[in-house]
């Protein structure tokens, strides 16, 4: 019950969400659901992609260089299956490369202490540089991402197919989501990472081993950020671009600023704007009034400034999100 | 005080505690590696673009091509013909400015992402007037169509700029969803309202030639424009009341405010004034290369000031090296392409392999050890 | 009886040319209390630091209970019974005082951290040690004594042997440092060996069986408690006897400079700091402000210098001009209620900020620029915007002259001297001005000697030119002898003025803690607090 | 010690790069060229020379091998090239502002015959063409508004091509919603769009279709994920074909109706511009046919045009048509199959109108 109290303000948000879902779904089935389906296709990569950040900032890393982690995972997922020709192979080297890229960060930022931000465009630029160059055409995947039906689950109306049918990643993503949630706030290594990403001179001197903590959590981060990627190529769509990502890594970081950099709310916000994105398109298919699409687009990262703006002060990163930790500097 | 006695005067005494002697005092220094440390700010990024041209050599050998032709070409291609020549400083030109646009934030603490949807601004406000202006005499038309380009760029940067003096919203973030909020409203207004009439592509009409920026001959009319501002600005940055207040808010924000800087002015100008430059690289890129305003044609412009600025180590004058090495290397990458086949790409993995060398601290330990200077440093936190 | 817990020796450790420690041994016993004792700036921090692992030596050996390991880190050094209370404390403010106790040690069951055994272990400590708080409150919410209590609880939680306590007492009021003494022995006397860090003399001869003395990073002293008395241990301490007054001639106070009235001020969490203040400084005279670190000082300092925006009330500076004929220029009255620090400024408040290092210089910047760093426009360094350079360093070349800042030009970053140059910068640059009004907060904080008695002449020089001068310092001895006049604040109010030559230290440290003077039943039940001074038995 | 590390580190760099540089002794500076040094079955040779037959080609944005026009172009290329043993060769364009300086690049070596692909080139080849008349110039989808005699425009009626498989849509529907996933709204994919609109329609007046472009500009292309979700959300309120045209971000929509539920039995899609059965087999479980436009075809009849000096200014229209059902071939209904061979028919005759018209 001390979770139930603990969360009202969100199980508030997230009950009125469903609600109103199923009062949509009452009203138009079809429209509901497939609306909802875009918002949660589009939002996968950004869950994954916003939990990159989170673990990252929690423990006091910020990661900008998500966009080149997802890129280079995509590209490394999608060769990796094209030229193996197996779908699993691809998927654990996509997820190799993002762990890769992630201790790339870690290394850079925590052990040698660079400037969080530039690392991470310098990481973007690399990615870019290295996939756009090996990027070869003519290479297809050796099948599709199985689709998997969660027991039970799925056949929940409304929300099942949409949230438990799915390939491997996209379930992934949730158990991702629940998994760091609770490891965040009910385990030991949630208390030290948080304590890490708060003040990290109280938990050295606690004994947490602040620098291994950190290295850790970048690392594994990557490893979400490499699941993102390998969603994108293999899952999301069945091919490799250059450029591919899109600009999702950086999204992602107003997700995780708009989800108060919590797993769960992260979740609501890139499903909000996977909504928006998808009402977009609907607008243009239904013709109903006649909105340059180009604004509907705009609108999340509008309402993402005006929600900054506004709540300024009222959320809160990680005290020492960006800050090296040099030990015994308290 | 012209005191001859050879008396010490009273207080310090030469045993005093230690750590009243300087941290570097220069007789301490000894070597040639201590020498060349000193010049590691040179030093540091010519190593990391020879290793570059190393990695790079061994791609170019892997398809077959010899490397020292493939360089050959490349250089030849963009610097010793007329039209390469050309094409480079032009090439070279809004790198310059979003190079500076991102320096000058840098210095301040701040990190512009956003050059990018300020370069749009200013390309797009360049072509406004450059084709609605239409009639006027050069005089007029052409500094108002840049003065449009620059206040585009200043009045869209300086949106962020004031969510971040007088709201906290970080300066990353809030770049990062104006360069989406710019290009969604340009293609929307190149779409729609500054459509170039019977056109179906979505660009506007052409602008005056009263409105273009020419050549002296092979030397483009706004890279000299660059070449000045880059000046200009290292110029300020290091003798004007103006440039110490940049500075010590970049250095430290508690001493500043304590100075009795208005930091959030400061903030907001810096931002201005780097979102102008971005804005006149867009204006000069409309002006004097494309001569309209069309979608894509500036992609990627405001983020190559990122790494521009970085390769500098957010020095203004050195964005003028930096800019003119991407500019080489992407003007030359064509003939290369020409007259070998290698991908233009190649150059991307170029300027990936460099920026990483000079970025992360290692090359520099690996050459100087302790001697090494740390590499840029900018913004803490997302706060305020 | 007596187990070796802790041995050192020849424990050195240098930052570049600075000898923070330089071949220190010592030795701690079980159930002793061990006083670390020196001025700020001796070493003390960074010899503990090294104890907890927190920093490496740099040679030397530190035995913990036999074993001669070097102590890899925190980790380790809590493994074998080592606890540390810091100076800055260590807490994570959004966290429980629960979260912070267990954190590096948190019970599990089942996965999860166990937060009702932890909960109840923390209500089990703080009953057995008589340290109240509440397991359940924010750090954040809390004030610092109670923070401290957390602190000591989060030490002992480990089951320590020996517990370090850096400058404990530093924010708390006398009678709460009573508390932790009372606290202290009580360990000693269950086990726990204690070494402590302080400079005040008293508190080691309270508290202490042992004294250990720190000098310019080496060790000066050992003597045990019982064999000493005040002047002695403040000789080792300094080096020299201590001139314990400063000198300086009576003060002839002209008319007042500083109008105080009615003021308001909200801290950083916009909570009320300062409530309803009211003072007035005269020219020629130093007024030096006594209170525990916390109680407002600093938001009332930084109003003044207009760093901070009044919540309410008024500032005046007033005077014809002809007291000080400075750069400053600004003549009749000011008011300064709500202007910003560079009008203060020129209107003649000089200001040495309490945090030199990140209010008072810009580290990577030149000495000379930081000689400059607030009037880099005045006319003398600039003109139309463009900075006079020659100008800059023409009065960064006198002044580093007259005010003796030790360093090998000019052009020395300013980042890269020790704490009393550091401090001489300020100083200098805050008197070149010339002010009308200067404030000096904590201004020898982590300063030599020398260059304290240098600091405290040129104030003293300053108030003779005709200055007001407003004083704030933790250091309660240096208030009673700069000042001319001292103030006591408690709690954002002023509570008292007394004269220090006269006034009684059991006195001033009950006005400190909120007694008020006319309040003699009040007086009565904190007397026995006030009292309790010189040696516990 | 620390002398010692720098110098063989930096001695480290220059070995490396020497060793790069000497090793390529192989390397010929004309054996690059076109395709990765495959360029053409002639040998090299002085393209000035009246004997060497040179065709040369710029891409627009994106590689020769896109799977779409250029590559569609580049191959035509070879094929005229096999024929009239030319020499071959063609430049990336990674910058919409290099188009005249690539250009240049072949016009300065006095290419023949230069390809230039895609309508935003169509400035920068008039240009190019009134500086060299002697040099012929081919652009693809690049409609003449005004003649120039050494451009030949190859345009396509697109809206015949879309109109067919609208039809084609029209007559497979079950549900009577058909779907339409595209990328930028530029004039060779809308005249696709309204095509396919207007032949759906013709089949099956009933017939819902809705129209969905990519919404940002600068990767409309090439951002399958986005297809992939637009299709998705279409597959979900009904619709049962899924046209999907706009280069990447269409075959992103291609390969999510393949994964759907019932993709070749009751869900189908539908490929652009080049037999996408060839080049995107992730669709093959629901990719019924493409609607093409025969650049290939096209581009080598002009350059053999050129060649023969027969070429002249002005817009050529190039073939549209259906590719091959493939394994559709069987599962379709036989009448199905005859009424669209009919429609295909009827609008290369000029029987059937499209109706289509832009702007």
């Amino acid at each position: 019950m001390g979770f139930v109290r603990a969360n009202r303000t969100g199980l508030a948000v997230a009950l009125a969400v469903v609600v109103a879902a199923y009062v949509a779904y009452a009203v138009d089935g079809t429209l509901t659901s497939s609306l909802l389906g875009f918002a949660w296709s589009f939002a996968v990569p950004l869950v994954l992609a916003a939990l990159v950040g989170v673990l990252g900032e929690r423990s006091g890393v910020i990661n900008i260089g998500i966009e080149g982690q997802m890129l280079g995972s995509a590209f490394v997922a999608f060769f990796a299956a094209a030229l193996s020709g197996s779908m699993l192979l691809g998927a654990l080297a996509g997820m190799g490369t993002g762990l890769l890229l992630g201790a790339f960060l870690a290394w850079t930022t925590v052990k040698w202490r660079m400037d969080q931000i530039i690392a991470g465009v310098v990481l973007n630029i690399v990615a870019t540089g290295l996939t756009s160059f090996f990027y070869v055409q003519g290479f297809t995947l050796p099948q599709v991402m199985p689709s998997i039906e969660v027991p039970l689950l799925s056949s929940i109306p409304l929300f099942g197919p949409v949230f438990f049918t799915g390939g491997p990643f996209s379930l992934f993503a949730i158990v991702a989501v629940l998994v760091i949630w609770f490891g965040l706030f009910h385990t030991r290594w949630g208390l030290r990472t948080r304590a890490v990403g708060e003040h990290p001179h109280a938990a050295d001197t606690a004994g947490v081993d602040v620098v291994r903590l950190r290295l850790l959590n970048v690392t594994l981060a990557g490893l979400l950020a490499g699941a993102a990627g390998a969603y994108l190529s293999m899952e999301a769509s069945s091919t490799f671009e250059r450029g591919f990502t899109a600009g999702r890594g950086f999204l992602a970081l107003a997700i995780m600023i708009f989800g108060a950099w919590h797993p769960g709310k992260a979740m609501l916000a890139a499903l909000f704007f996977g909504l928006m994105s998808g009402a977009a398109a609907q607008l243009q298919a239904s013709r109903v009034v006649d909105i340059p699409e180009q604004f509907v687009n705009l609108l999340p990262y509008v309402l993402t400034l005006v929600v900054l703006a506004v709540a300024a002060g009222r959320v809160r990163p990680p005290a020492a999100a960006g800050e090296p930790f040099v030990k015994g500097d308290a | 005080m012209n005191d001859t006695s050879t008396t010490d005067r009273p207080g310090p005494s030469p045993a005093g505690p230690p750590r009243e002697q300087g941290a570097t005092s220069p007789e301490n220094r000894r070597g040639v590696l201590d020498v060349l440390a000193r010049f590691q700010g040179v030093l540091v990024p010519i190593v990391a673009l020879l290793v570059a041209f190393a990695i790079g050599a061994a791609l170019i050998r892997l398809q077959g091509v010899n490397p020292a032709f493939a360089y050959t070409t490349l250089f030849r291609d963009a610097l010793l013909t007329e039209s390469g020549l050309l094409r480079t400083l032009q090439k070279a030109t809004p790198l310059i400015l979003s190079g500076l646009a991102v320096v000058i934030g840098l210095r301040v603490g701040l990190f512009n992402i956003g050059a990018q949807g300020q370069l749009l601004w200013g390309a797009i406000g360049a072509a406004y007037v450059g084709v609605h202006l239409a009639g006027a005499p050069a005089v007029v038309i052409l500094p108002a169509a840049l003065l449009a380009g620059i206040a585009c760029g200043a009045v869209w940067a300086g949106i962020a700029g004031l969510l971040k003096a007088y709201r906290g919203v970080h300066e990353v973030i809030s770049t990062i969803m104006l360069n989406s909020v710019a290009a969604g409203v340009i293609d929307w207004l190149v779409s729609f309202p500054l459509k170039e009439p019977g056109q179906s592509i979505p660009r506007s009409s052409a602008i005056d030639p009263a409105a273009e920026l020419s050549n002296l001959g092979f030397v483009p009319v706004g890279f000299v424009v660059a070449l000045a501002l880059a000046g200009l600005i290292a110029w300020i940055l290091r003798r004007t009341t103006a440039g110490f207040r940049f500075d010590t808010v970049g250095a430290n924000r508690d001493a500043a405010h304590y100075a009795g800087i208005r930091i959030p002015l400061v903030v907001t100008a810096a931002m201005c004034a780097s979102g102008a430059l971005a804005g006149l690289g867009g204006a000069i890129e409309t002006l004097g290369v494309v001569g309209r305003y069309e979608t894509g044609s500036s992609a990627g412009l405001g983020f190559d000031g990122i790494t521009i600025a970085l390769l500098a180590r957010a020095n203004p004058l050195a964005t003028i090296p930096a800019a003119l090495l991407v500019g080489v290397l992407r003007s030359g990458a064509a003939g290369l392409q020409f007259e070998t086949g290698i991908q233009p790409e190649v150059v991307d993995v170029l300027l990936a392999v460099t920026l990483l060398l000079v970025s992360i601290p290692v090359l520099a330990r690996v050459l100087f050890g302790r001697r090494a200077r740390d590499g840029v440093s900018l913004t803490s936190g997302w706060g305020s | 009886m007596t187990e070796r817990l802790l041995q050192l020796r020849g424990v050195t450790k240098h930052y570049g040319p600075v000898r923070a420690n330089h071949d220190i041994s010592l030795h701690v016993d079980r159930g002793e209390v061990v006083a670390l004792l020196g001025e700020n700036g001796a070493g003390k921090s960074t010899l503990v630091k090294q104890i907890f692992g927190l920093v490496t030596p740099d040679a030397g050996e530190i035995v913990v209970k036999g074993d001669t390991r070097p102590i890899s880190g925190p980790s380790d050094a809590i493994a074998r019974g080592i606890g540390m209370v810091h100076q800055h404390f260590q807490l994570v403010p959004v966290m429980t005082v629960t979260e912070n106790i267990v954190l590096g040690h948190e019970p599990i069951s089942g996965g999860r951290v166990d937060l009702p055994a932890a909960r109840a272990r923390v209500q089990e400590l703080s009953d057995r040690y008589g340290l109240a708080v509440d397991p359940d409150a924010e750090i954040a919410d809390l004030p610092v004594g109670t923070q401290q209590r957390v602190e000591i609880l989060k030490a002992l939680s480990r089951d320590v042997d020996l517990l370090i306590l850096d400058e404990p007492t530093a924010v708390l009021t006398p009678q709460e440092t009573d508390e932790l003494l009372r606290v202290m022995r009580e360990l000693a006397e269950s086990g726990t060996s204690v070494v402590f860090i302080t400079h005040k003399l008293r508190e080691v001869l309270a508290a202490a069986d042992r004294v250990y003395v720190l000098r310019g990073g080496q060790q000066v002293g050992e003597v045990a408690t019982a064999d000493v008395d005040e002047a002695g241990l403040a000789e080792l301490m300094v080096g020299r006897s201590v001139v314990l007054r400063v000198e300086k001639d009576p003060a002839a106070p002209g008319e007042e400079v500083l109008a105080v009235e009615g003021l308001h001020v909200a801290d950083d969490r916009g909570l009320p700091a300062v409530a309803d203040l009211s003072l007035s400084v005269r020219a020629g005279e130093i007024v030096g402000l006594a209170g525990v670190e916390g109680n407002g000082q600093r938001e009332l300092v930084e109003a003044i210098a207009g760093m901070r925006r009044p919540t309410g009330g008024r500032i005046h500076l007033r005077g014809d001009g002809t007291t000080q004929g400075g750069a400053s220029g600004a003549v009749g009255e000011v008011d300064l209620t709500r202007a910003r620090p560079d009008r203060a400024r020129a209107a003649g408040v000089g200001h040495v900020p309490e945090d030199r290092e990140r209010h008072g210089l810009v580290g990577s910047f030149s000495i000379a620029d930081n000689l400059v760093l607030n009037r880099f426009t005045h006319r003398l360094f600039a003109r139309r915007g463009v900075r006079n350079r020659a100008a800059i360093d023409d009065n960064a070349t006198r002044l580093r002259e007259q005010f003796d800042i030790r360093s090998a030009g000019i052009h020395t970053r300013a980042g890269a001297l020790s704490g009393g140059n550091k401090q001489k910068i300020v100083v200098a640059r805050e008197l070149s001005a010339r002010p009308r009004l200067l404030m000096a907060a904590q201004p020898t904080r982590g300063v030599d000697v020398g260059s304290i008695e240098f600091i405290h002449s040129q104030v003293v020089a300053a108030r003779d030119a005709g200055a007001g001068v407003l004083l704030v310092s933790a250091e309660l001895d240096e208030v009673l002898s700069l000042s001319d006049r001292v103030l006591v604040i408690h709690d954002g109010h002023i509570v008292a003025e007394v004269d220090p030559a006269t006034i009684d230290r059991a006195e001033i440290g009950r006005l400190m803690a909120g007694g008020r003077r006319d309040a003699q039943a009040l007086a009565d039940e904190w007397g026995a607090g006030g009292e309790k001074q010189g040696p516990a038995h | 010690m620390k002398l010692a590390r720098t110098t063989a580190a930096l001695s480290g760099v220059v070995l490396a790069a020497t060793l790069a540089a000497c090793g390529g002794s192989t390397g010929n500076p004309n054996a690059g060229g076109g395709g990765g040094a495959t360029g053409g079955a002639a040998p090299a040779g002085d393209c000035s020379s009246a004997e060497v037959f040179c065709v040369g080609m710029v891409t627009d944005m994106g590689s020769v091998d896109d799977k779409s026009f250029n590559q569609s172009a580049w191959e035509g290329i070879e094929a005229a090239a096999k024929q009239s043993g030319a020499q071959t060769k063609y430049i990336q364009t990674t910058d919409t502002k290099d188009y005249a300086s690539n250009l240049k690049q072949f016009t300065d070596k006095k290419y023949d015959v230069i390809v230039t692909v895609g309508y935003v080139m169509a400035e920068a080849t008039t240009t190019a063409a009134t500086a060299n008349p002697q040099t012929k110039f081919i652009g693809v989808d690049q409609a003449q508004a005004k003649v120039t005699d050494n451009v030949a425009g190859l345009v396509f009626p697109e809206d015949q091509a879309g109109y067919s498989a609208g039809y084609l849509a029209g007559l497979m529907t079950k549900t009577n919603k058909v779907a339409q996933v595209l990328g930028m709204q530029i004039p060779p994919v809308e005249k696709y769009a309204k095509g396919f609109e207007a032949g759906a329609k013709a089949a099956n007046s009933t017939s819902n279709v809705s129209i969905v472009y990519h919404p940002a500009g600068d990767n409309a292309f090439s951002d399958p994920v986005w297809g992939a979700n637009a299709a998705k959300q279409q597959l979900a309120q009904g619709a049962d074909v899924v046209f999907g045209a706009g280069g990447k971000t269409g075959n992103g929509a291609l390969g999510e109706v393949a994964k759907a539920k019932g993709a070749g039995t009751s869900t189908y899609c539908i490929g652009v511009d080049t037999d996408q059965w060839l080049t995107v087999p992730e669709a093959h479980p629901c990719l019924v046919t493409s609607a093409t436009k025969l650049i290939s075809k096209g581009t080598s009849e002009l350059i053999m045009q050129a060649k023969d000096g027969k070429m002249k200014g002005g817009d050529f229209t190039g073939d549209v048509g259906l590719a091959p059902f493939h394994d559709f071939d069987a599962k379709l209904p036989p009448d199905v199959k005859t009424k669209v061979g009919a429609v295909v028919k009827g609008l290369s005759d000029g029987s059937i109108k499209t109706g289509v018209t832009l702007g």
